[in-house]
């Protein structure tokens, strides 16, 4: 069994075994290994030129890396916690993202996001950036739940020649397990179905698609299909539309803030798109537009709960 | 939160020398003190998250603060508990923030040393580094427009000054003159990242090319920056703009409590543990006649009371997870018309 | 008969004679007069201590209106374009928007963000950041479509003891004119029927309250009410789901890139409150998920023209 | 857009000094007639949005640009379209690019000066300044790190040196000693904004402090430029790290083609119109024996060609709008591999 970390790790590391054009990037990344440890052991076997420690300049690590990408390598970046990307926010929106658009370069960088909440990590640390990201054309944003995806969308983002967002929940960092295969593989920017069902839908992401798979699991004899996105850029918008068509009750459960996030992109998608196959109001879960907050009975008041994808599912499937 | 009764006077820079010198060691043995009781927290699963020190930097925050008059403003950064306790945050109310208590000068909201209490004049950090320099730099700008005669400081580490935000703080200060101290905190590293992997020339020597002095004080010589930082603050009252200094010291624990410190060479720790900036205060004290070890147990004492009296403080209200997001009444500036300490 | 310019600049002259807190900061607004004149004459009225020339640094910009704001100033922030607000994201989303929840400390500082497309601006020229701002707790963002309410509600940004992003259409500068009230006055964060009808409401604000208006004048003998939301944070949620309730059919038209636009959060929560009452898919009208070019035929393929809303609502009508 | 043919040669930096000495002087006259023919077409209504040129300045794009080997990479900056003439763009695309007609470099996805020609191993701008000065550091980041003898250079204004990236690239190219090279160049506003109100201290004097040199050069020199960038390319190949050049110009023309320049003293501007670039060297060259009117024919006839052409073109086709946000196919490097030009 491999953790989420480990998948994470284990996907880099092949991937820079099999090309030497990917090179990593960030803060305490090389002789400690990282925040997380996720490159713990690089320096040793790739070296410094590969493993590079940057200064602490957010905005500096994603634009040398998109100089770097144009003129042929693939970096890797890592923002030490995803709260940090607001530093490089300007370069990753305004110069990678439509770098290819205006001109047709590409730039293939990865950016890793550690990113969500649920330990303590207040308003600085906990947080969950994709919609910014998912409002910005030209950037691609990932956001695994398992071990087996994380490795394989992180190989998948690194080999894609955009730039993509690699939101990777620290929650699920030693929490998620299972088994992971070996050597490289792709995974798909698709989505896939956790737990298939009929009565109602849950779609998530990231961390949250462990909630909706633990909130709906014995819910009362309903048969509740979980669809984890997977990718939030490209959106998997066929999956999407045949869950509904299925389930004809959808609950869209997010980590982040609620308003314009993720969810509200697909709510908005499945009241425009899926209006005849739906039996009921498209439920949104979400964390209220509040900064995340440090103390953990605060911090659980507004993370989206089992408890609470529980009771608007039920609520939903009584309606 | 936004409480605004007045709080207890601070010692004033007006004060004998001598008498300071004795303050100055009060805060840091305070912080020191309080620094390792929160760990024993944080060990004993009490303090929730993270948790960070400033051990063997004591002198940096103590001196620094002591120097602002109460009318001056500050943006306290992770390092530097002691600025908060010189202001006159009671100690009490730190560890209750630290474990997340109703108590704590956030209440709950943010963790570990972000936090400020705005009665005290204090703005609480943001993680984002040195993002608070801009901040500083916009208190003394509002200062110098309303030809007030009052200064803003802030402090920011060795690693911060590689980020944008520092050298736009710089340049802005720089251009308009304005009376704010910038407090270089050189302690070796950032997290794991040592001086030569952040900056091929000391930041101090750019203070210069942005058009004011940077000065080097040795950072474990708690009276040096006091002085020193007394200095910087007239010549901004005086109308000559802002200052530079670098205290160099050593970060002597991990960046935070998780971390090992497998990078740092022992034979540096053990080199800067000799000038522990409280032992040094103390020998010279005591050198002045001071009964150290009375300064010592009467802190001591004061950190077991604020241990216990955080300890019965209440986590907060879930119900109040939402709350104050908007200010809902009037902005209430930073210690507003009164005499915040 | 008074522009939407002049309306900004009146607003924002008659609160720094009202108000001696008030002051100016941006790049060329002083001696200049600002890229697009609403500061013309603020120098030699007010002088160079509230009429500010900084340094080309919006998070400098940002974080020193900050540092005045919290010590009792009232800053007003120019953004020389909107779209450079991506360089002074981090100080206005982390520094800004949380200081108030965090430590009970107000931040009121309004910034001016000329904004949205449609004269050839280009990539950089011509973005609607405010989704950005919608999903950063703590941050109000309102947009103006009319002269009268750009005046009231700078003023009320400005009073707001809150960070106000306020958002000002540039394509309305010149072609938005209208009677504009004297003196001071506050124009309230909620939103206003622009027309009222029954048989399908378009909400839109800013700049896409005119097309919508254009667009359902004469369509068909049609009764199409136009909903100008005015504030998107905080959101008239009452005014929305009242338009939807007398109305049963909606089309919601957004010029920001669609993907977790304001328009996606519109579209959301009527799926999510007023399901019920809806008698026909919600229909979003927006730019794709595109940079916007430069040359007039890319660019007005992409902007959601008088066409699209005409074609969008036609539709919906006969659903 | 991502052709990748193999481009017409452009002078090597091996040629002659008198040979060169014209060339300079050629597109030094190539860009000014060009964006003199480019404000006519503005002023008719032909270019849509604004208009920006980078008349009197000519000299500092020429001579940098012309010091510069077909493999090294550059990112060129809204006053510099020389260089991407001396980097062999089409004339004609260049005003097919203001007009935004298909035939444009960036196939009226972007305007004015906003381009790059991927397979001349130039990157376009973005308009926010200065961003492009990170790029630059990057691309040479990867030349170091794969040991290739190639330089990256990239220009800025003066304004562009307050904001947080142009410290962000400066520090990081100190630290890792980077094969790049930053030309600021000085051309007295940054908008209607003068050097005072910019910066305390001549950002040329910063160098020094991020462990590099700055030199100063008159900006209106294009032979001086020229030199002194060949210097900087040797030191960069040498392993001996970045170098900062600030050329001293004058922006001669409205920071836009809206902008009066009611902000600049004509004084200022009468001095520096006798220190025209052009005709500075158009002198330097006639004393060299040079016939310098027929170069000026010369180029004005490939203007006027140029305009046919580019008037020709066809404007995009609306369907194309929404293609092309993301690379479908694989990712080619800026001029990867062939003799781009
Ligand atoms: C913008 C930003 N990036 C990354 C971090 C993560 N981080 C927290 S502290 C730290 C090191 C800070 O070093 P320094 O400025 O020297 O301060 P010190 O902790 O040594 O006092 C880092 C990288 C951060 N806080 N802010
Ligand atoms: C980050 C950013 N803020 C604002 C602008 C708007 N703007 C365009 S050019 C300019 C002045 C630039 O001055 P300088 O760097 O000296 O270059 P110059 O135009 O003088 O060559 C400004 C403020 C911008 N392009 N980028
Ligand atoms: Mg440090
Ligand atoms: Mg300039």
């Amino acid at each position: 069994m491999t953790t989420y970390l480990e998948a994470i790790s284990d996907g880099l590391r092949e991937e820079m075994r099999a090309d030497d054009r990917v090179l990593c990037m960030g803060e305490d990344i090389a002789d400690f290994g990282g925040a997380f440890k996720v490159t713990d052991g690089f320096l040793a076997e790739f070296g410094p030129d590969r493993v590079m420690d940057t200064p602490l300049a957010e905005s500096g690590i994603v634009g040398t890396a998109i100089g770097a990408a144009v003129v042929g390598m693939r970096p890797v970046c890592e923002m030490q916690f995803a709260d940090f990307i607001a530093c490089g926010f300007d370069q990753l929106v305004n110069v990678a993202g439509k770098m290819h658009y205006r001109q047709g370069l590409a730039v293939p960088i990865t950016v890793r996001l550690p990113s969500g909440g649920g330990f303590s990590g207040g308003p600085f640390h906990s947080q969950n950036p994709e919609a910014w990201f998912m409002h910005a054309p030209g950037i691609k944003v990932v956001a695994p739940s398992t071990p087996e995806d994380a490795k394989g969308l992180l190989i998948s983002a690194i080999r894609d020649p955009n730039p993509v967002c690699f939101l990777e929940h620290k929650h699920l960092y030693r929490r998620a397990k299972g088994e992971v295969p070996a050597g490289t593989y792709e995974t798909p920017m698709t989505a896939r179905v956790a737990r298939p069902g009929e009565d109602l839908v849950v779609i998530a992401y990231g961390a949250m698609v462990h909630t909706a798979l633990e909130a709906t699991d014995d819910l009362d004899g309903a048969r509740v299909e979980v669809l984890d996105l997977r990718s939030l850029v490209p959106l998997d918008e066929a999956a999407i539309l045949d869950s509904v068509r299925r389930c004809s009750k959808v609950v869209v459960v997010d980590e982040a803030n609620r308003t314009c996030a993720a969810g509200a992109e697909v709510a908005a998608l499945i009241a425009q798109r899926a209006f005849e196959d739906l039996d009921g109001p498209v439920v949104r879960v979400a964390t209220p537009d509040v900064p995340i907050p440090f103390s953990p009975p605060l911090e659980q008041a507004v993370l989206p709960s089992v408890d609470r994808v529980k009771e608007a599912c039920r609520e939903l499937l009584e309606y | 939160m936004a409480t605004q009764e007045v709080r207890r006077p601070y010692p004033s820079p007006e004060r004998e020398a001598a008498d300071d010198g004795v303050a100055l060691l009060r805060y840091m043995l305070l912080m020191r003190f309080l620094e390792e009781r929160a760990m024993n927290l944080y060990r004993q699963g009490k303090v929730p998250g993270s948790f960070y020190d400033g051990f063997g930097q004591e002198a940096v925050s103590t001196g620094a603060a002591y120097a602002m008059a109460p009318e001056d403003r500050l943006c306290v950064l992770h390092r530097d508990l002691a600025a908060h306790l010189v202001r006159g945050v009671e100690p009490a109310r730190v560890l209750a923030q630290y474990m997340g208590r109703a108590g704590g000068i956030t209440r709950g909201r943010d963790g570990n040393v972000h936090f400020g209490d705005p009665s005290l004049g204090c703005v609480g950090m943001v993680s984002m580094l040195p993002d608070m320099m801009l901040v500083a730099t916009g208190m003394a700008m509002a200062f110098k427009l309303r030809r007030e005669p009052r200064v803003a400081l802030t402090w920011f580490g060795d690693g911060s000054t590689s980020r944008g935000d520092w050298h736009e703080a710089m340049n802005w200060a720089g251009v308009q003159r304005l009376p704010v101290i910038f407090v270089l905190e050189n302690n070796q590293y950032a997290y794991s990242t040592p001086l030569s992997k952040q900056f091929a020339v000391d930041p101090v020597q750019r203070a210069g090319a942005y058009g004011f002095p940077g000065v080097t004080v040795d950072g474990n010589d708690v009276e040096a920056v006091h002085a020193v930082t007394r200095e910087a603050r007239e010549r901004a009252l005086a109308g000559a703009g802002p200052t530079m200094i670098e205290a160099v010291t050593m970060r002597m624990h991990g960046h935070a409590a998780h971390d090992d410190m497998r990078y740092v060479p022992p034979e540096l720790l053990e080199e800067w543990s000799r000038r522990d900036p409280v032992e040094r205060q103390e020998r010279r004290l005591a050198e002045r006649g001071v009964d150290v070890e009375a300064v010592r147990n009467e802190v001591r004492a004061e950190v077991d009371r604020a241990t216990e009296e955080a300890l019965a403080m209440p986590m907060p209200e879930p119900s109040q997870a939402t709350e104050g997001v908007f200010c809902e009444g009037e902005a209430v500036p930073l210690g507003d018309g009164r005499p915040v300490r």
